[in-house]
């Protein structure tokens, strides 16, 4: 077969997987846990501890309030310090639950052997219910809580799982660590989302910069109806809407969802998230993230306790180099930048990268000359230039049919502008304020 | 603690810039400016450099003086700007004529409207067509090629498109083309006409480097080439006596210089392949309709300046191709 | 001769009358309703139906006068000022007359008082930046220091000052138009009654967080003590979310809240020379300069 | 192929607007969108047309045998007032989408000079009737083309940041004077 | 009403070429040299100061729904005046003004000043205001007259000051455009240092 | 203010003194500057008939011969000294001018020799083919003189005696074209005399 991606726009940024190849490491939990109350995309939780109370490792510290919400669980053991608002990583202060740590005892309900479990019995609806209360989101990045997805909407039939494993974010090396080291676990994971949505086919997309996961893989699903595809290496490939046009050659129509083409995707996290959580019983309490950096001395994949603090990460990877300017949560392309390293580590955070001064220095802003490459490694065929000027000169409400609200916010135009001019973060700008319009419309 | 530095996403940049794009095209310049020393010696070497010293100098002053801004004169446009616009102009052209020319292509056609990526056409041609216009017996005395050491007391010699426009008054194409430099010639540059629009081979080197560094993508310049051959064409085989052919309205004239670095000029072409290709479909036709038609034996200019101005319309109305518009099955 | 002057009277009467006729029974046949200001206003308006005043003709211009709310840029060239009163005139939207207002910085986070813990890259906009993070200083209520609310000023009336990164309000050339209000993205600006000679009392900070936290952030941010709020005769002063605020409608520049408050938080502007308390008048020298 | 050269001297060779000076009131008026230069060119084109037919068949059934051809201004002025305002009213009850889509702008076609302009400029030519018509479409398609062209660049310039002095109407009289450079390219083809 | 200001104000305030931007087909039309810009500004001051004297006296003979056009016709009557005797008396300028002279009519300055004004004051600052906003118009258009002929053709009201070729454009189309657009800036420019 | 009331009447009453007036104003006027303009119309063709056959003392304008060449009319106008024929004025025009038609006045002596040439109205460009106007350029003072017998009324890139205008040749064409145009008629007027 011919080597797939999708048909419209995409850059190629170097690919920088300095921790590709090295194992998971497991980290012990940290002395102080911050859990904040808001890891997912919707609601924040609805806390049940309080101050002073003894919490297990798993239990459910705070429950899912409204549709779009999922449940918080603990990730270590010990005595609630506070109830209180606390730093994210933007600055703003959110609740968050503040844990001393004392041993590592863990609810009794969890299966902490490494035993592989494989042919669940369980119904569709049991499955979705377990992935409910692990409080499971999807782990590339975007945190949309998973059990929404696992609901096809009436009217509409799931055909296929996607499960990406392209990874093509630069530096990240998560997602290839896990494929690598937990490949058993995550095609049970995968079977398992199967049932739950009734679906007979799954395809995974690796990118081909990583052959020995698309090898492994491979080896793995044969003679299941799970299928791997590998693929050329292009940002935004891990673009939902992207890996389905690259595998599927189906268009999600502009406003709609995978689902409206017959497709859910997940995360290859969150396919391992789900076999634990339904088959160990163990709600989503850690996650693996890479550490990484030009700087650093040892990139490094870790599994991590939700709560653990950034700065005890980048410690255990070779301690925070002098020349650091910038540290990312996330890849390069969409990752945040942080204000401050005393964060915690939450439910979306796929890596910590750091980047010195030349590395994070934006170049000078220079006036824009429509040389069109903007528009053509737009991977929503958007014109980016274009949206750019209309949000800096507030222009909103001509934003809108341009179709603003189909970007999603990869960064390729302003990756690729020789102009150095910020266009994503007017277009974001630019989204903010057509979406405040678009409400203000329906209240009407 | 250190203070890191915050910024919305994404954190990596591609290598390219405003200045390294526009010295790629300066380079992709550079075998159609030797051709033209080459053949006009001292005269374009003149014009050449009071060109490009004075639209820097212009853009330099007027940012300084009257817009009060920090000047960008030597961010490569302005350099870029006074080469194309010699290369447009022939090459015994009285140096006082070419400041006035860099004058009104850095002053008019781009300062006026803001600088670099403002303007709505394109800085070179506003200048030459201004020259064209303001000085039309100095801007229609080309050259022999061959006078190195000659400036403006050259022997000059009418274009071949010149001599094709005045003879078909009385005569037939058949009879012209014994005037007219053989194809060879014309490939080369050993003809009369703007000092760097001679050589068609020399310029479309330059075509294939920038494209090669996919400075400019094919949509502009071939369609541009394939529409002036094909309608040339269609004219030629209705009546061969009465309109050259393709061939020779490919290899003459500033065709191939305005299609390849006039007409692809990021600010003032469109922003989509498909505007592109109307944009080019556009020129090709108008410069062929001026060519035959009307008074003017060269119109490739005024051709280009006319779709600069179509091209906000354009950009308007021919979009990109969005993402997930219609969906397909299977 | 006489023969021309008569076929050119009868001529031009014809044509005349008979326009005139066609389109008085035309006009009677096919009248359509319509908001008859409209028409007062279209009488008022030179009827030059020049387009000078960008919309294609008198009448159009009369309908846009009577059905938007915002005239700001709606002017006839032709009629000029005495028209366009004439028009408020018509349509009884004559200006009310409204106390003079001022807009105040509520902000007084210079660096010194607000470290700047980490260092802004991304587009030079408090909108982008205010969505992005808390801010280069670690107040996640103070000012961004990028100057929205310079750039929508219609008025010059506000700039940026190097010296404190904080903007700077120039109160005679303020009209209170509050575009400046509307772009800051962290309410920092707000619209205050002008005091005769400029003068001015208000609490120039608005952070929400609780005191300990708000003094760590900035050590002259509102913390919430309650104290001016105590102090004041005139009920003035309300305490609300952790801090004060000072109605200008209500304060009678008295200055007690001034010397009471602990963190200097509230600044008092344009008074005489300064008595005590350094700090807060250094700053309100460079503010006003 | 006599009407098709009229109507492309008229639309490019002498057009109107960037050659004639006809119209520029509305041209720097009504451009600033290009769905309004759109309406204006509509209503443009039907009364030109109208006026001109008008317009000359009272010129050469009622002046010229009368012998009184000095009375043209005078006749032609008072012949499209009415003529637009008869528009208006008959087009505001008749069709009110069309009345919105080009009513709007009959009052200022009133004091169009291109109208006039046109209408006179018909009969110094001596044109026959059907050539007076082509002639008004030629015209009118000769205005639409500059203005919509012209709105274009005017949307576009709303997004680039023209210098403050330059901003409005004399950048505008630049892009028509950069227009009409490049229109000059159009020389001599009729 | 001070009559100075009431004259004064075409020049510079409410300058119809350069402030409203009216009457500007005439403008760019007509002004390939000085005399030429003179010529047509001084004609169109006449029509101004005639239709602003002869509406100021009817102005209350005349009911409001046919003012416009009573309006139009006294100014179209005498813009054929001026017609008839430019013909008779300096051919050589009527030719060279040529389809402008009938288009005074449809000059939104004219028409405005008869509405605006002269239909609600007095004859006397009427005639005034007329003569004012006319010589403004006047001014603006030999200004532009002089700078397109000096550019385009080297000479100052008719009298060569260099010898050969200038800049052509000048007197071509694209230069009327040029020529206005670069002296608003400046007239802009006058303004902004004036206040 | 005190206005009338816009009733019917009143407003056709209006209108009607209105437009009674301008016309009777008008016409007046017209009455007035008829003379005028017929004179000032006269004096235009007798001074470019002046230009090309100097020194006649009778009303050319009056002997007028009308020849039709090329679908449009041409006039001859015959210019006398006494009772001697001075020459003869043809009015001739060309379609093929840089910007459409231009007309010339040549004036031709009994011989058929040109005595000079005036250009009557033309829109060729400033600057260029203006130059062909008497004064802007020595262009038209090639033919005073020469016979069309002897003298190839063409430009030499066309292989005729006539110097082009620099830069516009088809302006120069154009002349050829219509002086030629006016021999013929001369020509054909003498043959049918």
């Amino acid at each position: 077969m011919s080597i797939k991606t999708f048909s419209r726009g995409g850059v190629h940024p170097p690919d920088n997987k300095l921790s590709a190849g090295n194992k998971i490491v497991e980290l012990p939990p940290p002395e102080l846990a911050t859990i904040p109350l808001s890891q997912h995309l919707g609601a924040p939780a609805k806390v049940l501890v309080n101050r002073g109370d003894q919490v297990k490792v798993g239990q459910l510290i705070a429950q899912s309030e409204g549709f779009v919400s999922t449940n918080i669980h603990s990730s270590v053991s010990g005595k609630v310090l506070k109830v209180d608002q606390f730093m994210d990583s933007s600055g703003y202060r959110r609740m968050a639950v503040q844990i001393q740590v004392e041993g590592d005892q863990w609810m009794e309900t969890i299966d902490r052997s490494d035993d592989l479990v494989r042919n669940s019995v369980l119904p569709a609806e049991d499955i979705r219910k377990k992935i409910l209360e692990a409080g499971i989101v999807g782990l590339g990045g975007a945190t949309f809580p998973s059990h929404i997805k696992l609901m096809v909407p009436q009217g509409k039939t799931a055909e296929y799982v996607i499960i990406n494993g392209v990874e093509c974010e630069p530096y990240l090396t998560a997602d290839h660590a896990l494929m690598m080291e937990r490949s058993e676990e995550l095609l049970s994971g995968i079977q398992l989302l199967m049932i739950g949505l009734g679906v007979e086919k799954a395809i995974i997309g690796i990118e081909n910069n990583k052959p020995d996961a698309i090898e492994k893989m491979k080896e793995i699903t044969r003679g299941s109806s799970v299928s791997v595809q590998g693929m050329k290496v292009m940002y935004p490939q891990g673009g939902e809407k992207q890996l389905v046009q690259a595998l599927l050659k189906r268009e999600v129509p502009s406003g709609g969802l995978p689902i409206d083409v017959g497709v859910v995707v997940f995360n290859v996290g969150t396919a391992h998230a789900v076999y634990e959580a339904v088959m160990k019983n163990r709600p989503l309490i850690n996650r693996i993230v890479t550490v990484t950096g030009k700087g650093l001395d040892k990139p490094s994949n870790f599994m991590v306790r939700i709560g653990t603090p950034v700065s005890s990460l980048i410690e255990k990877a070779g301690g925070l180099p002098e020349a650091t300017a910038k540290v990312i949560n996330g890849g390069p392309m969409m990752g945040k930048a942080l204000s401050t390293i005393d964060v915690p580590v939450v439910k979306g955070s796929s890596g910590i990268l750091l980047m010195d001064e030349s590395e994070a220095r934006r170049k000078d802003v220079k006036p824009c000359i429509r040389c069109t490459k903007c528009v053509s490694v737009c991977p929503m065929g958007l014109e980016p230039y274009l949206l750019m000027t209309l949000s800096e000169k507030s222009f909103f409400e001509r934003m809108e049919p341009e179709k603003v609200m189909d970007c999603i916010e990869c960064g390729s135009c302003s990756y690729t502008c020789p102009s150095s001019r910020p266009l994503l973060d007017y277009i974001r700008l630019g989204k903010a304020e057509v979406g405040k319009i678009m409400r203000a419309r329906k209240a009407v | 603690m250190n203070k890191f530095i915050v910024s919305p996403s994404p954190h990596a940049y591609t290598d390219e810039s405003v200045p390294k794009l526009m010295y790629g095209v300066i380079i992709s310049l550079l075998p159609a400016l030797a051709v033209s020393v080459y053949f006009f010696g001292i005269g374009m070497i003149i014009v050449s450099s009071v060109s490009v010293a004075s639209c820097i100098l212009f853009e330099y002053l007027i940012q300084r003086y009257m817009m009060k801004v920090k000047p960008t004169h030597l961010d490569g446009s302005a350099l870029l700007t006074g080469l194309l616009l010699a290369f447009c102009l022939p090459a015994n052209i009285p140096f006082w004529i070419v400041m006035i020319g860099a004058l009104a292509a850095v002053g008019i056609g781009k300062m006026t409207f803001g600088g670099l990526g403002n303007n709505i056409f394109n800085p070179a041609l506003v200048g030459r067509v201004f020259l064209f216009i303001s000085f039309p017996v100095a801007m229609t005395a080309w050259p022999e090629p061959g006078q190195w050491m000659h400036y403006t007391d050259a022997v000059t010699g009418a274009t071949p498109l010149g001599l094709m426009k005045e003879g078909l008054a009385n005569r037939t194409v058949g009879e012209i083309m014994p005037e007219v430099p053989s194809f060879l010639n014309l490939l080369l540059g050993k003809t009369m006409g703007s000092a760097g629009e001679v050589s068609a081979l020399a310029l479309l080197l330059g075509m294939l480097y920038m494209m090669y560094r996919k400075i400019i993508s094919w949509h502009i310049p071939i369609t541009i080439l394939a529409t002036v051959a094909i309608f040339t064409g269609i004219l030629w085989l209705a009546n061969p006596d009465r309109f050259a052919d393709p061939l020779f309205h490919l290899l003459t004239g500033g065709l191939m210089l305005g299609a390849i670095y006039m007409a692809t000029d990021y600010v003032t072409s469109p922003m989509t392949p498909k505007g592109m290709i109307i944009y080019g479909v556009g020129i090709g036709v108008v410069t062929v309709l001026i060519r035959v038609f009307g008074a003017y034996p060269e119109g490739v200019q005024f051709a280009i300046l006319i779709f600069n101005g179509f091209t906000p319309l354009i950009n308007k109305y021919v979009k990109p191709k969005r993402f997930g518009k219609e969906v397909k099955h299977g | 001769m006489s023969q021309i002057i008569i076929y050119t009277i009868i001529t031009l009467v014809a044509i005349g009358a008979a326009a005139a006729i066609i389109l008085y029974f035309v006009a009677q046949k096919f009248k359509v309703y319509e908001d008859p200001r409209i028409d007062e206003v279209e009488e008022a308006l030179p009827a030059a139906n020049c387009g000078g005043c960008g919309f294609p003709g008198c009448h159009n211009f009369a309908e846009t006068l009577v059905k938007t709310e915002s005239w700001d840029d709606l002017f006839c060239p032709v009629g000029g000022n005495d028209t366009m009163s004439k028009v408020a005139g018509i349509l009884g939207r004559e200006a009310i007359e409204q106390a003079p207002k001022v807009a105040v910085v509520r902000c007084n986070g210079t660096p010194e008082f607000r470290p700047r813990v980490t260092t802004y890259d991304g587009a030079p906009t408090c909108a982008i930046a205010h969505s992005l993070y808390a801010g280069e200083g670690i107040c996640p209520h103070g000012c961004l220091g990028l100057g929205d609310c310079v750039v929508v000023c219609n008025f010059d009336a506000i700039h940026m000052d190097p010296d404190t990164d904080l903007p700077v309000v120039i109160d005679d050339k303020c009209t209170a138009c509050g575009a400046c209000v509307e772009a800051c993205p962290r309410d920092i600006i707000e619209l205050r009654k002008k005091n005769k000679k400029d003068r001015k009392i208000f609490v120039s900070c608005i952070n929400e967080e609780k005191g300990a936290v708000a003094k760590k952030n900035c050590s002259v941010a509102c913390i919430g003590c309650a104290k001016c709020f105590k102090v004041c005769k005139y009920d003035a002063i309300t305490m609300e979310n952790n801090k004060a605020f000072i109605d200008s409608e209500k304060c009678v520049l008295c200055r007690k809240c001034v010397l009471e408050c602990p963190t200097s938080a509230i600044l008092e502007l344009n008074f005489p020379p300064p008595r005590k308390k350094e700090p807060v008048v250094e700053a309100s020298e460079t503010e006003i300069k | 192929m006599e009407y098709i050269l009229i109507i492309i001297s008229a639309v490019f060779v002498s057009n109107i607007v960037l050659n004639q000076f006809l119209g520029i009131c509305p041209f720097i008026g009504v451009s600033s969108k290009v769905e309004t230069a759109i309406g204006m060119t509509g209503a443009v084109t039907f009364v030109m047309v109208i006026a001109t037919l008008v317009t000359y068949l009272i010129y050469h059934s009622v002046l010229v045998p009368l012998d009184i051809v000095y009375m043209r201004t005078i006749t032609f002025i008072l012949v499209i007032a009415s003529l637009v305002q008869l528009v208006e009213i008959i087009l505001k009850k008749i069709s009110p989408p069309l009345y919105q889509a080009l009513g709007i702008f009959l009052p200022l076609i009133t004091t169009n000079c291109a109208v006039l302009g046109v209408a006179v400029l018909a009969v110094q030519k001596d044109f026959g009737l059907l050539e007076s018509t082509v002639y008004a479409i030629g015209n009118a398609i000769g205005f639409g083309l500059a203005l919509i062209t012209f709105s274009g660049i005017r949307e576009q310039l709303d997004l680039l940041n023209v210098p403050k002095r330059m901003k409005g109407v004399p950048i505008a009289f630049i892009v028509a004077g950069l227009m009409a450079l490049a229109f000059m390219g159009f020389t001599g083809i009729v | 009403m001070n009559q100075w200001k009431n004259f004064s104000k075409g020049f510079i305030k409410e300058n119809a070429v350069f402030v409203l931007f009216l009457g500007l087909c005439p403008t760019l039309g007509v002004t390939t040299s000085a005399i030429n810009g003179l010529g047509m500004g001084l004609a169109t001051t006449f029509v101004l100061v005639m239709s602003n004297l002869v509406v100021s006296l009817v102005k209350n003979l005349i009911p409001d729904k046919v003012r416009i056009p009573a309006f139009i016709v006294i100014i179209a009557t005498f813009v054929t005046v001026v017609e008839l005797v430019m013909k008779g008396y300096v051919p050589a300028l009527f030719d060279a003004l040529g389809l402008f002279i009938p288009l005074i009519v449809v000059n939104c300055v004219v028409l405005g000043r008869a509405e605006a004004f002269a239909s609600k004051n007095t004859i006397w600052s009427s005639l005034v205001d007329g003569a004012g906003m006319g010589l403004g118009f006047t001014m603006a258009l030999t200004v532009l007259g002089a700078v397109r002929e000096l550019l385009g053709s080297g000479a100052f009201f008719g009298m060569k000051l260099i010898s050969g070729d200038a800049m052509l454009l000048f007197i071509l189309p694209p230069g009327a455009f040029l020529a206005l657009g670069y002296l608003l800036v400046l007239a802009n420019m006058i303004k902004e240092k004036s206040s | 203010m005190a206005k009338k009331e816009s009733t019917f009447l009143s407003m056709v009453a209006t209108l009607f003194v209105v437009t009674l007036v301008a016309a009777g104003l008008l016409g007046s006027v017209f009455a007035l500057t008829k003379e005028p303009i017929r004179l000032a119309e006269l004096k235009k063709k007798n001074e470019a008939i002046q230009v090309v056959v100097p020194g006649f003392d009778n009303e050319p304008s009056q002997e007028v011969e009308r020849v039709f060449m090329d679908g449009d009319s041409i006039y001859l106008y015959t210019a006398r000294q006494g009772e001697e024929i001075l020459g003869t004025a043809v009015e001739t025009f060309t379609n093929n001018g840089f910007s459409g038609q231009f007309k010339l006045m040549v004036g031709f002596a009994p011989d058929g020799s040109i005595i000079d040439i005036a250009v009557i109205k033309h829109a060729e460009t400033p600057g260029l083919g203006d130059k062909m106007e008497k004064g802007k350029s020595d262009f038209s003072v090639q033919f005073m003189g020469k016979h069309p017998d002897s003298f190839n009324i063409a430009v030499t890139k066309d292989r005729g005696d006539v110097d082009a205008i620099t830069a516009s040749t088809i302006t120069s064409r154009a002349y050829c074209d219509a002086v030629t145009r006016a021999y013929g008629a001369f020509m054909k007027s003498q043959k049918e005399n």
